[in-house]
Parts: structure tokens; C-alpha cells; sequence
């Protein structure tokens, strides 16, 4: 491999591990004083399990060998001979995939802010890494469902909406916050966090294209485009809708653009990473008022934002894919002559992660409610998270 | 005019605000302050190395009220700012000898 | 010895210091607390949630005062605090029996 | 009943706590304020341009006591919080009418 | 192109649109609590607002194509045909020069702090990247004023000298701030943004040569050197001359080394980056308190860095310019045998940028006043625009 | 030099100068209100004065020519010659370790924080990098030590075995802190550092190895799973231990994991990451409390995690080492066949390093120590040192 393209995959990858903790600041900014630490802790142990169950057996079972249709192998367990591979590509790749396997389950936690026990995240993660993001990883990536068709070029469908309907079964069984919901503690903490968040989305999605190459520029191009797109469109919305745009509308709508996009980013170009993104920003801007609507509390809108904006993002490449612009080999979408074939498998592919999601994370949960516990308890839960599961306090004069 | 401060538990703030609110309070005072009594504080652990947190988050509530409302608003406070747990605070009441509105100028029971 | 309590809004702290300086008055002491009142609070909007803010920031100044000197001290913070717009806040007084410099252990007026 | 309230420097809190306890009191309030007197402020340099910083951080003590126990709480005030330098800070003393325990209603002593 | 080109293009682009968060977190923990979201949302709007322009017709009118004298074309309207270009290169490029475009207004923002109502900053931004952004950067790359013979590596004249002209107009028109100025709420905060934007920095430089080559790699050292030096020397100066070494000083010497160095970075080499970060560090450590003497107020000294600083760094390029270490084609420096034509040349073209930027500035902000009013009420200004504009609050308990 | 090589030494470089300020906000978060300017400052200054340091005389000194046994000479004065070099390498080589050379003094101040005057400071850092720093790193990357066989990826011994006895030594001359230790006054603060390192920290790693190759790729992998690993494991030791995993502890395991592996980054595969960061986890979560044992303040642990971490780190080459991953010609470790040579020679690296470190650095303290003074006094001490030294206050309301 060119040094070029690996240089390309490292920076990558290193972009995307930097997005965890980007995702914890954006989280724990928006969570109460007395909770931020729990936020930033179950997101950092994400970084810490996963990368370890990930080179040990994860990737092994997601992609060894590629061709498998439901899972693959325990050939590479602790990477076997992959690591001899002379010229680093298979090893970077492993790492940038390896990244992604840790933010995914990170993106559930600010569904079960403010309530879930620690210990039972602690052991919810690792397991929903291998029983719900590998498996669907596979099918998507190499596997039957990729076979068929559907397209996911950064994880809209394995990432965002595996995570989003995961967050949303975690909700339903965790029950709602008591008490009065407090508003973001710093929104400066969420600012810095939406901007660490967009410059590795940048990683994520182009370094998606496994080289720098056209594709990867692409990529890039339209995750700037569609990032921007959302955080603009969803501050008109506000501005119209509510008189004031606000600083949380942007960067909602930055992630929510960044979430459609990321599926379609190496697909779509022209004006469509825009359209997408701004789909998204509207979409996802009513969306996230759903949870009030059906009672659920999604405490910090992982459902609004990742599982919708996943969603719509995903099938809108049924719309706006355009083979023409790439040297891949995938369908049309409909504004370009294609047929509704593209949009069906896109459908579903997002149905089979969501019922696979929902039914297995419903499942570990359950274990867990009647084993250890998922819920902390009232007084726990009134006095702050932090200073009860962790023995500390995020701020000290 | 009589000053009643009461120390409360944080979480109890809003429940407190709305029963003296419910009792026709309508005006009262909160600042953030820090206990130390029976309750005890709390360790905290930072990389093994404990520190002794003494003091307990509390709310300080203060309201000046006219003398005939005094005991509305102690037995308000206590319904309202009650757990049963220790640390549940203390109600104290001072005598105020004026009280003026400063964007009137009016004083006493009009000042309220 | 009286204490003046007044409750100020945030901005008029520097204005109002700087009156009492003018009027004699050498030393407050100052702390940052929220009122409810007529004045009421805000909404505030995150992700389109309205979030009811019932408590506005206010500015508590106190001063330990002989008491000849308190009608001027009030005189100085009404003229320096108010707005005449709701909220402008409330003064109030109490009896103090007794102060004390630490430094010194000085007590009464030389205390101040 | 009597309050006190002590105007203490920051760092010197926990002497300040620590002597209370052991003179025997065993509840105290305490909130961050700041202080303008003789002591003076400080200047801050941001790119060049000083802004006067006229208020200095204090701690507040407030401390509801039996009157036998006032003198005591003093004087051990005094030795706890005194450092010789501008800006110890006061000790004043003011009446309790009432005092009473949220978490049982007790009232009086009994409520300390 | 050689892939390890156009990973650096695109990693550099990602760090340039890191910078925008950086800048606002630089701006925004200088301001005071009640206005810090404001001050985010108007460097957050303008990475939302700017790279939709700048793809759709930005671009097309700033340089294609390459050869116009004055302004581009509509040929490359939403991109046209470009974003076919099979290599990504182009496509790299153009979103590589978005980040800047989107930049340079955010810059302006600090110094209309605290007063300016942000619809008629939502208005304004794209208006003046249109009339003035997009000519200037037109003339001096690849326009009249390039073609003479003046040089900016990468956005001095273009990005600094405009903005920070902009902002000193934009001030004039606005007027002072109401009561007293608070010193800033959180100097974490704007160590962090110095952080991010020094990172972001070596994109902007290095990244500018458009390739991983020499020229790169001087312009990337110089980077390193000026920032270094810039942030030495004012905290030397205020050592010395208040008795006390800063943050804030280290910050600002560190930003305005940056500045200076930003159009010399791949004309200058050897000591050269060390002598213009430190004169920049001297100046621009006494050109802030200018606004005292001439009563002008720029909040957070957008014209005392950045329109110095750039004005400092291009004339020095009339001194320091050597030719002799680079494969590019320009005059020699003073100080390396050349004659004074490229300081004239540097002096012509700032001169001509800072007399455009101020007039297109002023119309039209002068057209906002006169319509919907670019300043907030009293009351507003008093209590903060974070809840007055945005309905936010930066810190909740 | 192919780009591709070049734009990763480049990227790499800009994510080790994004260290400091991220090394800053770690420390700073931990340190009291009162005192986070100061300590952001210490660490600022690193990277103000060691860039211009570096360039002048110490790249010259530490490698110029790289043969030298013991100190290299001044051809290289003011880089001399090779900022000419056409492909810039050798510029980007020298940026890269330039980046190191500030960052060494910076980890010292997280040591002496709370009382250590910012002008002996200012005086102490270039001193030290030029007496300690710079020979170290001669002797063990060209220098006899490496000639011996001793192995350093990436500056386990030149630079945290190094700066970490250098706070022991600082810490001793100082003495204690006076009055209460305070606890971290903004965790939040922590986190961000801690993600910003670790993100720099491939760069640190995988950038040492000087191209974007098979051995880059395997330093990749193995600072994301010891940096994993260690988090994993400090956290799993204080949930066992004490009852509560902590955010501290996911930070300071993950960068005593990444400390561990910074000498091994090049030489270990498989396993064996994981392997190093676990033990440096576990043995740094203990060695963290061997202040109370022996009654030294280092206030941020330094020695407890840079010394015992890079020690620890520094000898498990001895056992892990794997040369058959490797082109380069180096011994095998103990597990893989070698015999204690490579351990003999790592142990001996180190004591040099740790012996040499030591006593200059004493010397210097105690020279600065009988001239200007040291520490401050006891009334900055109480107030603070912001306010004393830097005439700021971090945050204003
Ligand atoms: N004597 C006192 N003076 C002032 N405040 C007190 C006093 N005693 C208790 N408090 C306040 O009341 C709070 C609760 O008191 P504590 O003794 O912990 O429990 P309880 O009120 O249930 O007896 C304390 O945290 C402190 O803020
Ligand atoms: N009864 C009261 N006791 C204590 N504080 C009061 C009381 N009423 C008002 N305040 C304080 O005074 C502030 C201003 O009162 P408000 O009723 O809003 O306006 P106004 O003072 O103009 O009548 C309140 O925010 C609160 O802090
Ligand atoms: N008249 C006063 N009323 C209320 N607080 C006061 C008064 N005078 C001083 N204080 C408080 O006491 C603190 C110390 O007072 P200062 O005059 O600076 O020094 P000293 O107590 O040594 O005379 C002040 O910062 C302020 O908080």
C-alpha cells in the first residue's frame, strides 16, 4: 500500500478514537453537574473494553474471513497472523475499525444518563459489542445483507441506527428519570465536544475509503456539507419555529447531519451531501420531541439524533446514490435514474439491525435487571451519580 | 417583619419553592451554601488518595414575611423540606425591623 | 449596630458600591444568590424543551452599620439600585447585638 | 437563641471548622461571598488592560447557638480566624426568635 | 496526485475546521458568562452558513477561472463538474479553502462582542464573505494583486488584514459597550482554544502548500517557530514591563506569531520565522492597547492581533522573502538582496484589501442599521444576550 | 521521501505539539482554582521557549552528527544547511523532535505544582533541556547507550524515565505543600486533557517510526490497546480495592498505560501492548501511594506515572521484544527466546538516565535555590499562585 494511504488510514483512525472523548464532553455538558462524571466515565470505558475484545476476538468474528454471510471466525483470534502483515495496511485498518467498535456502545449512554447502574453498563457493554455490533457489522460489511445490496459506507445502519434502537430498548426497560430534568450544565463542554466530534467525523467517514483517494475526498467534502447543512437548518427551524437559535441547535444539527451522512458519504455528491444534511437537521429537530410525545426518556436524544438521523440517512442514499461519481459498483438511487431496488434493501437492511438490536439489547438488559440491577437507587439517583458510583465530584472550589 | 431562613436539602428546593408559593409566599430569597452537622460529610477517592469532604451541599432559603405568617410558612418548610434522614436542615427566624422595595421606596407589610 | 440586607439586581452591584463608598460606608460584604418574586423567571429552550428558570440571579449585599447611619444607607441604595422596572429587589434590617473585628478583636462601632 | 455570622478568610475555614468542633459546637452553615473593606482588592492584567477587582473572597459562618455558648464561639472564632492581617474579617451577633429542626419539628435547644 | 499528497490536503482541511471551535473557545472564555454562547453561535454560524456558500457559488467566484483578473465565474456553480475530478484533488482543495472562507468571519466576532444582535450577524456573514471575502482572496490568489508580484502564503492580506479591517469598521459603526467590561470568565477555556487553534494552525500553514513537500515541511517549522516566538516575546514584555507573565499574554503573543507568520510561511526560513513571530509578539503586544488611545472597542482585540499581526507578517515578507530555499518563483527580500519592489508590492496589496474590506464592511452594516439594527437594546446588553438571543444559559447548577 | 511519509511525520508532529496544552489541561484540571493558571503557564512556557531552544543549538547538540558517542556539536547551529534539504525530511524531522523536547520539561511541572516560583521555572526549563534533556536523548537514539543496543521507541527513558526522576528531584529540593491538598477542581477539565494526549500520543508513538510503514501501523496498534489496557486495568484495581471506579483513574491508567508502551511501541506486537499497559496500570495505580510512604509531594504524580510508568515500560522490552514483526535489527526479548542481554542494557539505559537526570537537575534547583529562590512564599502560597504571579483569576463570574 502507498505510504500515502496508510498515512491516511492512521490519522484516520487516531481522528476517530479522539471522537469518544469528543462524544463524552458533548454528553457530560449536557447532563447535570451532579451526573457529567458518570456521562464521561461509561463513555471512557467504552475505550478502554473495547479495543481489548475487539483485537482479541471482535474483528476476528466480524470480518475473518470476509466472505462469511452471518459471522466470521475465530481465525484471528487475538489478531493471529495479521499483526506479521509487512506493510501495516491490515493492522491500521483493524485499529480504525477497532475505534468504531468503541464509540458505538459510547453513543447509548446518553440514552441511560442520570440512572443506569455502572456496574451493569460494565458488563452491558462488552457483551452488546459481540452479540449486537459484531453480528450486524458482519451482515452489513461483507455479509448477507451487504451481499444484497444495501450500502452503509461509514456505519449509518451498523453504528448510528444499531446504537439509536439500542438506546431506545435501554430506555423503555430503564424507566424515566425522577425528579426535575435539569438543563446542560456547561454548554461550553458541548461545544468543544460538537467540535471534536466534527473534525474526527472527518476520520470516520473518509477515512472510510480505507485511502486517500477520490472517494475519501468525497467523503470528506460531504461531511463537511451535510454537517453544516444540519446545524443550519435545524437553527432556522428554531429560530422559526421557537424565536431564538441556540446554541445546542447547532450542534444537534451538526451531528444530526454528520449521522445522515455518514451512510451515504462515500455515494452521494453534488448538492445531495447538502439535501442530506439538511433532511436530517428538520427531521431530526421534530424528532427529538418524539420522546415526549410517547414518554419515553431518552435522556440526552440518542434516538432523535442517531437512530432518526441514521435512519434518514440511510434511506436517502435510496435516493441520491450516484455510482457515476465513484469507481465502486452499487445501484442508482431514484433521482438518478435507478430504480426502487437500492431503497428496499436499504429498508431492509435498517429493519433487520433494528429488530436484531432491540431484541438482543432488551435481552442482556433483562439478564442484568434480574441479576445485579440496571437502576440505581432514588437517593442515588437525587444526589448525583458521581459522588455515589464513582467517589468523586466534577468540580471543587 | 420576620426573616425566616431556612437550611434544605438541594433537592428539595423546587418542592419548597412551590408549597410556600401554594401558601401564598410570594416572594423569597436562595443562595447556595455548604453544611456542616450531624449528617457528616463524604469521602471522595482520587487516585487513592482520600479526601475528607466535610461539608454538605444545602440550599438557604430566606423569607421575609409579616409576623402573622410565620407559622404557615414553618409548617409549610417542614412538610415541604422533610426526608426524615438527618440533614434535613433547620428553620430559623430573626426579627426584621424594616423592609423596603427598592423600586418604590414602599415600606413594611406594602413592601412585600 | 443594625445590618442592612439588600437584595440588588447583578448589574447595579458596581453602582451600588461605589454609592456607599461615596456615603461612608467602607465595608460589605457581597454574595451571589437567585430570588423569586413578582419579577418570575424564564423559559429557557434546549433541543425545543422549555425549561421553567424560576429563579432570576440576584446580588445580596450586607452591611453592619451603626445606627444612625442606616436611614443614609438605605437612602444610597435605593437611589443606586433601582431600575423601576420589576425586580429591583428588597432591603431589610435587623438587629446586630454585637460585632467584632477579627484582626483586632475589637467590638462595637470601632469594629467597623 | 442567637446567630452568629463570621466574615473568615477563605483558607482559613477549616481551622475555623475544626476549632468550632472541638469548643463543641456542631452545626454550622457556610457560603462563599465576597468582601469589600479596608483590605482592598486587586488588580488582574489581561493583555495589558487592569481591571480593578475591588471584592476579595470570603467565607460566611453562620453559626445558631445558645446564648451561654456565644462567648465561647467568640473567642474561639477569634483564635481560629485571626492571621494579623487586614481583611480577618467581622463576627457579628444577632437574635433568634425560633429555631427548629426540619427533619423532627423540634424547636429551641433541642432543635441545634 | 500522490496519495500522501492529498492525505495531507485533507487531513489539513480537518484541521482547519477544527479551528473554527478553537477560535470560538479562544473568544468565548475571554467573554463574560452571560455572553459566552453568543459568542460561540457566531463562529459555530459561520462553519454552518459558509461552506454551503462556498460550495454553491463561493468557489466558483473566488477562483475559477484561475486566470480572471478580478472575480471568477459562475462556471463552477455547486461545483459544476469539479466534484468529477477522479483523484479528489480538487474536491480536496475546494473544502480545504472552505474551512478558510469560513473562518474569516468568525475571526470579526470577537471584536463586535457582547452587542451585536445576531440576526444581523446571520445576514452579514455571508453578504461580506460574497462582497468581500471572496474578491480579496480573488486578487490576491491568482487576481491583479498576485499576479504584480505580492505574496500570501496562506490568507495574511486575504484572512487577517480583511477580518481584522472588518472588525475595526464593524466597531466604529457599532459603538462602545454599555457599563463595565468583565475580565474573562474562564482562561481554561481560552487555553483550550489556543490549543486547538495552534494545532489547527499547521494545516492552515503547512497544509496551504498543497502538498507533503518542502514547502510544507519550512512552512510547517516556520508555524512552529513563530507561534513559539510570538507568545515568548509578549509575555517578555509584559514581564518586564507590568511585572507579570500571563496566560492570556502567552495565548495572544502565541496567536499573533500565527498571524504574522501566516503569509510568510512558505516564502521565509532559517531565523527568519523566529524574527517575525517575535516582532509580531512586540508589536501586537502593544497594538492592543491602541482601542484605549483611539476609543475604539474591540472587545477581545480582533484588530490589535489580527490586522496587526497580518499587516506585521506581510511587510516582513519584503524583508525576509528567500527564494533560494524554494522551488516557487518570487522576488528576494530586503534582506536577501532584493530591492524594495515586494514591499511595495505587500504594502499595495494590503492597502488595497484594507480600503475595500473597510468600505464593504461598513456599507453594509451601515444597511442593517438602517433595517433591522445591528445592536441590542440596553437591557439586553445588560443582562447578556446568551438568554436574551438564544434562550440559553452557558452554566447550569 | 515519498509524501505519503512525509504528511505522516507532519500530522504526527502537529498532534505532539497538541500534547502540551492537552498535558496542560490534564494537570490544570487537577490542580486547585487558585492555582490552574500557574500550572497551565509552566507547561505553555515549555512549548514558547524549547521550539526556539531547539533549533538554535538543540537539534544541533542532540544529533548533528548522529554518530557522536556522547553530545552531537553546533554545525548544525540555527539549523545550519539543512532547512536547504529539497524534500523536507529533515525539517519535518527536526519539528517532530522539536515537539518532544518541549513537551519533556512540561510533564515536570505537574510535580512542583503549588509552589515552585513561575521565574525559576522560566530559568530552570531551558537549562534543564539543554543539560538533561538533550544528552539523554543523544546517548540513547545514536549515543553510546543506543550503540550498546538498548532500545527507546519513542522516549520511554529519554523522556518520561527522564522527566519523571527530574520531579522526584524537584519535589525533594521543594518540599511539601503547606495547609489542605485541595482535590481536583474540574475533572471535566482532566478528561479533555486526557483525550487530547491520547489522541497526540499516536502521533508521539506511531510518528517515531519516521514513515507511514508496517512499524508505524504496529506503534498505532499498540499505543490504542496499552493506553486501553491501562485504563482497564487501574480502574479494575481501585473498583477492587477501594469500591469505586473513577474517572482519575481511567485517565491516569490510560496514560500510565501509554507511558509503558512509548519505549515498547516499536518493538512489541501481539499480546504484548496489552500486556505492558495492563502491568503499568496496575503497578502506577499502587505506585501513585509511595508519596504518603515516603513523604515526598509530588503534587500531580509525575513520578508515580511518568517514572514508574516509563520504567516499567523500558524494561519489559527486555521480555517482550520481537524482532521477527520488525525490519530493524534489534535483540530478542526474555518470552521470545533472547537471553537478558537486552534487559541488561535496558536496566543500564536507564540507571545512566536516571543518575544523570537526577543530579543535574538538583544542581540546577540548587543553584536557582541559592539565587533567586525557588518557592514562593507562604501568604502566594495560601491565595494562590494565579493571582500572585499572573495577576489572573481563571474563572470570573
Ligand atoms: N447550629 C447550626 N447553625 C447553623 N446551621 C446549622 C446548625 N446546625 C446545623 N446546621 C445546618 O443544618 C444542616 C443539617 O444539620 P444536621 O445536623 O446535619 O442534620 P439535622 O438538621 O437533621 O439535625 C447542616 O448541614 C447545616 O447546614
Ligand atoms: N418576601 C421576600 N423575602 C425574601 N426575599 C424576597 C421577598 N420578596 C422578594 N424577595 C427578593 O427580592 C427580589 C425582587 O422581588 P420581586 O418581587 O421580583 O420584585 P420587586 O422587588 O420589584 O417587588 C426577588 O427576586 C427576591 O430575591
Ligand atoms: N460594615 C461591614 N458590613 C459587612 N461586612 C463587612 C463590613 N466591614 C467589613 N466587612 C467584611 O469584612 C471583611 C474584612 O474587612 P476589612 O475592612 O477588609 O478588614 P478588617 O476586618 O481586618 O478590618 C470585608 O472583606 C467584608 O467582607
Amino acid at each position: 500500500m502507498e505510504s500515502g494511504n496508510l498515512s491516511w488510514i492512521l490519522i484516520s483512525a487516531a481522528m476517530v478514537l479522539f471522537m469518544t472523548p469528543g462524544l463524552a464532553l458533548f454528553y457530560g455538558g449536557m447532563d447535570s453537574r451532579r451526573n457529567v462524571l458518570n456521562m464521561l466515565m461509561m463513555n471512557f470505558y467504552c475505550v478502554l473494553i473495547v479495543p481489548i475484545l475487539w483485537v482479541v476476538i471482535g474483528y476476528s468474528l466480524a470480518q475473518v474471513p470476509f466472505e462469511n454471510d452471518f459471522l466470521g471466525s475465530l481465525d484471528a483470534f487475538m489478531l493471529g497472523d495479521v499483526a506479521r502483515a509487512g506493510d501495516g495496511t491490515t493492522l491500521a485498518t483493524i485499529a480504525f475499525l477497532g475505534m468504531f467498535a468503541a464509540i458505538t456502545p459510547a453513543l447509548i449512554s446518553g440514552a441511560v444518563a442520570d440512572r443506569m447502574k455502572f456496574s451493569a453498563w460494565a458488563i452491558f457493554v462488552p457483551i452488546w459489542v459481540l452479540v449486537a455490533y459484531v453480528p450486524i457489522f458482519k451482515w452489513v460489511y461483507g455479509g448477507w445483507l451487504g451481499q444484497r445490496g444495501s450500502l452503509d459506507f461509514a456505519g449509518g445502519t451498523a453504528i448510528h441506527v444499531n446504537a439509536g434502537i439500542a438506546a431506545l430498548a435501554a430506555v423503555l426497560l430503564l424507566g424515566k428519570r425522577r425528579g426535575e430534568v435539569s438543563p446542560p450544565h456547561s454548554m461550553p463542554l458541548v461545544m468543544i465536544g460538537t467540535g471534536i466530534l466534527w473534525f474526527g467525523w472527518f476520520g470516520f467517514n473518509a477515512g472510510s475509503a480505507l485511502a486517500a483517494n477520490g472517494i475519501a475526498a468525497q467523503a470528506f467534502m460531504n461531511t463537511f456539507l451535510a454537517g453544516a447543512a444540519g446545524g443550519l437548518l435545524w437553527v432556522f427551524v428554531e429560530w422559526i419555529r421557537d424565536g431564538h437559535p441556540t446554541n445546542l441547535g447547532a450542534a444537534s444539527g451538526i451531528v444530526a447531519g454528520l449521522v445522515a451522512i455518514t451512510p451515504a458519504a462515500g455515494y452521494v455528491s453534488g448538492a445531495a451531501p447538502i439535501a442530506i444534511g439538511a433532511i436530517a437537521g428538520v427531521v431530526c429537530c421534530y424528532a427529538v420531541r418524539l420522546k415526549r410525545k410517547f414518554g419515553y426518556d431518552d435522556a440526552l436524544d440518542v434516538v432523535g439524533v442517531h437512530f432518526v438521523g441514521g435512519i434518514v440517512g440511510s434511506l436517502l442514499i435510496g435516493f441520491f446514490a450516484n455510482p457515476e461519481f465513484f469507481e465502486g459498483e452499487f445501484e442508482k438511487g431514484l433521482f438518478y435514474g435507478g430504480d426502487t431496488g437500492l431503497l428496499i434493501e436499504q429498508a431492509l437492511a435498517n429493519g433487520v439491525a433494528i429488530v436484531w438490536s432491540f431484541i438482543i439489547t432488551t435481552a442482556i438488559l433483562l439478564a442484568l435487571k434480574y441479576t445485579i440491577g440496571i437502576r440505581v437507587d432514588a437517593e442515588t439517583e437525587h444526589n448525583g451519580l458521581d459522588l455515589a458510583l464513582h467517589r468523586e465530584t466534577a468540580y471543587h472550589d | 417583619m420576620k426573616l425566616i431562613t431556612a437550611i434544605v436539602k438541594p433537592f428539595k428546593l423546587d418542592d419548597v419553592k412551590n408549597a410556600l408559593k401554594a401558601a401564598g409566599i410570594t416572594g423569597i430569597t436562595v443562595s447556595e451554601v455548604k453544611g456542616f452537622g450531624r449528617q457528616g460529610g463524604h469521602t471522595e477517592t482520587y487516585r487513592g488518595s482520600e479526601y475528607q469532604i466535610d461539608f454538605v451541599p444545602k440550599v438557604k432559603v430566606e423569607i421575609v414575611i409579616s409576623p402573622d405568617m410565620v407559622d404557615t410558612a414553618i409548617d409549610t418548610l417542614l412538610q415541604a423540606a422533610a426526608t426524615g434522614k438527618i440533614g434535613d436542615g433547620k428553620i430559623w427566624v430573626t426579627e426584621v425591623e424594616t423592609i423596603v422595595r427598592i423600586r418604590t421606596g414602599e415600606r413594611g407589610a406594602d413592601a412585600l
